[in-house]
């Protein structure tokens, strides 16, 4: 079975650097940017769980599944 | 995915909220608009009501009919809106000071009364917006800026409270339990009659810088160390019962809503009317 | 030549003298189109407490709208005779109910009716509850100022429906008390 | 036309029924438990709603939420309630939401003397609630101006999206006496304007040409915002300072521009008076025969009788009270009307009081022993 892939957005203009997002994710994918904002460090380790985008107390985070890739058609 | 479904219902160009970085308060209300999404109601039908406090930013944010009012009384507020226009979904969403202090009366009543509305009570243990005063739902022992020496007052179990004054529905889960929030929540909307969710969020620069948990994560995992299913809280003996908290629906029986019945009971066509009023008032002025 | 007619009806609460006030009233100023006015006031016991119904009744407008001069007293009570006794103008009535009042003082310059009201109520009615109907027919005799069908109109409109026979038997009754009264 | 019997609480009732009244929360409270009792009847025969809440405070927020749904909205109470719904009534100017709150007035303070006439809540009708607000406040002397002004406050509420308080007291809330009540198309009846801009464009607090701004009702598409914080004309909170300074002078230029519209007096016997009696409600009838006596013993005293206490008449009063030898003001209270009567004639003209505050109604002796003093 292929592997699903997720991009993960964060809105700057939203994001409040609170580190919810980080901290709950399983994989360790987020980290905090110089400008204190969440961002995706290791997006290939997103398994798509969401639990950064329900503990996102500022609507930053968005997860969306990689769909019609090259390798899977 | 989720953040999409969210951000359609609120105002947009209000955000970024007021909220602290990390609070629990957003957290909720997230989850309430993933239930709202649910339900398919029309943004149009939905009258969104809160008091004074933190928690009754909420409306604001909201591309309802929104109303913030004052402090305790949303649920008075609520009451005239459901109760005179029955179409309306309408939800109340307070503080714990809110909803069981100085509102504690209109939470009692409505409860008893049992008009169609959803109380959302986002508790964080402490009055946040005004510097972090206990309130009736802080810990034994807690330190707040008004308990500085520990809290010795007993705090309110507001879903106890709710049972007691007669609601149909009522629940508690946490801003860390989603998305079975979004599901709790969702239940409590579509319940016909007053619906109660205590939610347990938190405040880590309020309650939690005094009391040892200063960071969202450690209020965030100290949730998940307090809180468990109804059942699960149930097996345990008194001891360990001690600090635990119980979430899940406690409480989902059918009830005869009060507008309905105030319809049904009260206004009646057949009823002989005043011989003024036949003259005056012949127009019937809104749809029941 | 304009009048005024002050009217005080004064008992304890419960007995009916609210209503009689009102009928009074609504005799004067609906059916007979004279003006008149009703107020009371009453202690905080719905039951028992002192209760004052006054009805003023003129051929023009009523401005204040309170005894100041009154015609006639119907007194229910002991304490009603006591305060209100001598504050009744000369010249004027005073009915006081012989059940109640047992120790009437001498009043100069009014005419003092003792009469049976409560008793009258309960021999001929089995019911305390109409003695109001039974003081409106003397107060309606004796004072002379407004037709009896008028009043009976009053009665009418404002009793509870399926009352209305025995309000109105218990007010011909007083009338006719009123006659005796009189000695007519 | 119909002429009937009637209470002043019970003539309350029926003028906010056929105002277009259909909502009524409220809480007992004497004495005005009787208009509520009279609505408990007579609302749903006209499908609307009454409901009697958990407190006072409840009752004036209830109202407020019915009225956001376009529902014109009534409470009623006295010096305590209407203490207790003061918290709600500032929201009600905040946020311009039309209602009418009756205050059947009984002596305070506090629970004072709940089954006598008083006449003590002038000032608190008016300054009851913190902050600068308006409002506007109607005071009955009749059974029939009960029904009036019931009528015209609904009225004033719904044109100017403001709380309106019928002052009654005691005397003619609970006094009986004949109402004509005149056909049902001879009674003027006002419904707040609603928006005619599509829902994007609305804005609920809009300075408009008078003032007042349109009003959507909740349900009906307008989606929109509604805070008892300072707000802008989009109604979301503001710390603007200039923004806060432009919605409370919108404030102001509303009344302003609706104040002769709103204040009612009557004057008699003014041709040829030297004195004047200014009064209000019960005392105003007293004063009527006091007026009467007083002329039949030669004195040229002539009445001013204030439907509206606020906005105060001041400039009616100040239009008459030129080369008078006195004022008498005529209350049941130790003095509150008066200062404004001293403040809007000035020097020029003397004023005293004749008050009355012993729970007794005024007396028309309390009246001509105060003219014998000038």
């Amino acid at each position: 079975m292929q592997k699903k892939r997720f991009m993960i957005t964060v809105d700057e203009r939203l994001c409040k650097g609170c580190e919810n997002c980080i901290n709950q994710c399983p994989k360790k994918v987020l980290e905090l940017s110089a400008k204190l904002k969440a961002y995706p460090a290791r997006q290939e380790d997103c398994i798509g769980c969401l639990r950064c985008e329900y503990i996102c107390p500022d609507f930053a985070i968005t997860v969306t599944e990689i769909k019609g890739d090259s390798n899977e058609n | 995915m989720k953040t999409e479904i969210v951000l359609s219902y609120l105002r947009k160009d209000k955000l970024p909220h007021i909220w602290c970085p990390g609070c629990g308060h957003g957290i909720i209300l997230g989850s309430m608009m993933r239930a709202v999404h649910k339900t398919g109601w029309k943004k149009d039908d939905i009258a969104l009501v809160s008091g004074i406090g933190c928690s009754s930013r909420t409306p604001g944010y909201v591309d309802f009919n929104t109303l913030h009012t004052t402090h305790g009384r949303s649920l008075a507020f609520a009451a005239g809106i459901k109760f005179s226009n029955p179409r309306l979904n309408v939800i109340s969403v307070m503080g714990d000071g809110d909803a069981v202090a100085i509102g504690g009366n209109h939470f009692i009543h409505a409860a008893r009364r049992n008009l169609n509305i959803t109380a959302l009570v986002f508790n964080n243990y402490i009055y946040g917006m005004t510097g972090g005063q206990f309130s009736p739902t802080t810990p034994y022992k807690a330190i707040a800026s008004t308990t500085p020496y520990g809290n010795i007052d007993k705090n309110f179990d507001i879903p106890s409270l709710a049972i007691g004054a007669g609601a149909g529905f009522v629940a508690r889960s946490t801003a860390i339990h989603v998305p079975g929030l979004d599901d709790i929540i969702y239940q409590a909307l579509n319940y016909d009659g007053f619906s109660v969710v205590e939610i347990i969020s938190f405040c880590h620069v309020q309650y939690g810088k005094r009391n040892k948990l200063k960071t969202p994560l450690s209020m965030i995992d100290w949730l998940k160390s307090i809180a468990l299913p109804i059942a699960a809280y149930e097996k345990l003996g008194e001891e360990q019962r001690r600090d635990k908290i119980p979430i899940g629906i406690f409480k989902n029986i059918p009830t005869e809503e009060y507008s309905q019945k105030y319809i049904k009971e009260i206004i009646d066509p057949n009823k002989s009317k005043d011989s003024i009023l036949k003259d005056y008032c012949k127009a019937k002025l809104y749809d029941l | 030549m304009s009048f005024r007619y002050e009217i005080r009806l004064s008992g304890a609460g419960g007995q009916g003298l609210i209503l009689i006030g009102k009928i009074l009233a609504e005799a004067a100023a609906i059916f007979a189109d004279l003006n008149a006015t009703q107020s009371q006031s009453y202690g905080p016991e719905s039951r028992g407490g002192a209760s004052r119904s006054e009805v003023i009744i003129s051929d023009e407008d009523i401005d204040y709208p309170k005894a100041g001069n009154v015609d006639f007293l119907l007194a229910m009570t002991q304490e009603a005779f006591d305060k209100y006794g001598e504050m009744t103008k000369n010249g004027g009535i005073v009915v006081y109910d012989m059940e109640m009042v047992h120790t009437p003082r001498q009043l100069e310059g009014v005419r003092v009716f003792p009469a049976q009201i409560t008793e009258l109520a309960i021999k001929e009615f089995s019911k305390p509850i109409v003695a109001n109907m039974v003081a409106l027919g003397i107060v309606i005799n004796l004072s002379n100022i407004l037709g009896i069908e008028t009043v009976k109109e009053a009665i009418k409109s404002r009793v509870p429906k399926g009352t209305e026979e025995i309000n109105l038997k218990a007010f011909d009754l007083g009338y006719e008390k009123g006659k005796e009264l009189q000695g007519l | 036309m119909i002429k009937k019997m009637m209470h002043g609480n019970e003539a309350c009732a029926y003028g906010a029924i056929i105002a277009g009244c259909r909502f009524f929360a409220g809480y007992p409270i004497t004495p005005s438990s009787e208009i509520a009792e009279e609505l408990a009847v007579l609302l749903p025969q006209v499908e609307g709603k009454f409901i009697q809440m958990e407190d006072e405070i409840a009752s004036m927020a209830a109202i407020l939420g019915a009225s956001l749904n376009g529902i014109k909205s009534l409470t009623a109470t006295s010096g305590p309630g209407f203490s207790l719904k003061q918290e709600n009534i500032g929201y009600a100017c905040q946020t311009e939401i039309p209602c009418v709150i009756v205050n059947v007035q009984r002596g305070g303070p506090s629970t004072g003397s709940p089954t006598m006439p008083s006449q003590e809540d002038f000032m608190q009708s008016r300054w009851g609630t913190h902050g600068d607000h308006f409002i506007v406040v109607l005071s009955p002397s009749s059974v029939q101006e009960t029904f009036d002004l019931t009528v015209k406050s609904f009225n004033i509420s719904e044109k100017y999206r403001t709380p309106v308080i019928l002052l009654m007291d005691e005397i003619v809330g609970h006094m009986t006496e004949k109402m004509i009540l005149p056909e049902p198309g001879e009674i003027e009846i006002i419904d707040r304007k609603k928006p005619s801009v599509k829902p994007e464009d609305f804005r609920p607090y809009e300075n408009t040409e008078d003032g007042v701004p349109p009003m959507a009702a909740f349900g009906s598409g307008y989606r929109h915002h509604v805070t008892g914080l300072m707000h802008d004309e989009t109604g979301f909170p503001t710390n603007n300072s200039e923004i806060i300074q432009k919605q409370k002078d919108r404030w102001k230029k509303k009344f302003d521009l609706a104040r002769d519209t709103v204040v009612f007096t009557e004057l008699t016997d003014a041709e040829d008076m030297e004195y004047l009696v200014f009064s209000y409600g019960s005392s105003a009838r007293c004063t009527r025969k006091a007026v009467k006596i007083a002329r039949e013993n030669g004195l040229k005293v002539g009445s001013m009788k204030a439907l509206t206490l606020w906005p105060f008449p001041g400039k009616e009063l100040e239009k008459v009270s030129r080369g008078l030898k006195g004022i008498v003001v005529a209350e049941m209270n130790m003095g509150q009307a008066i200062r404004e009567v001293e403040r809007a004639v000035g020097k020029n003209v003397k004023v005293l009081g004749a008050n009355r505050y012993d729970g007794e109604s005024m007396h028309p002796d309390d009246i001509l022993s105060v003219i014998e003093k000038f």
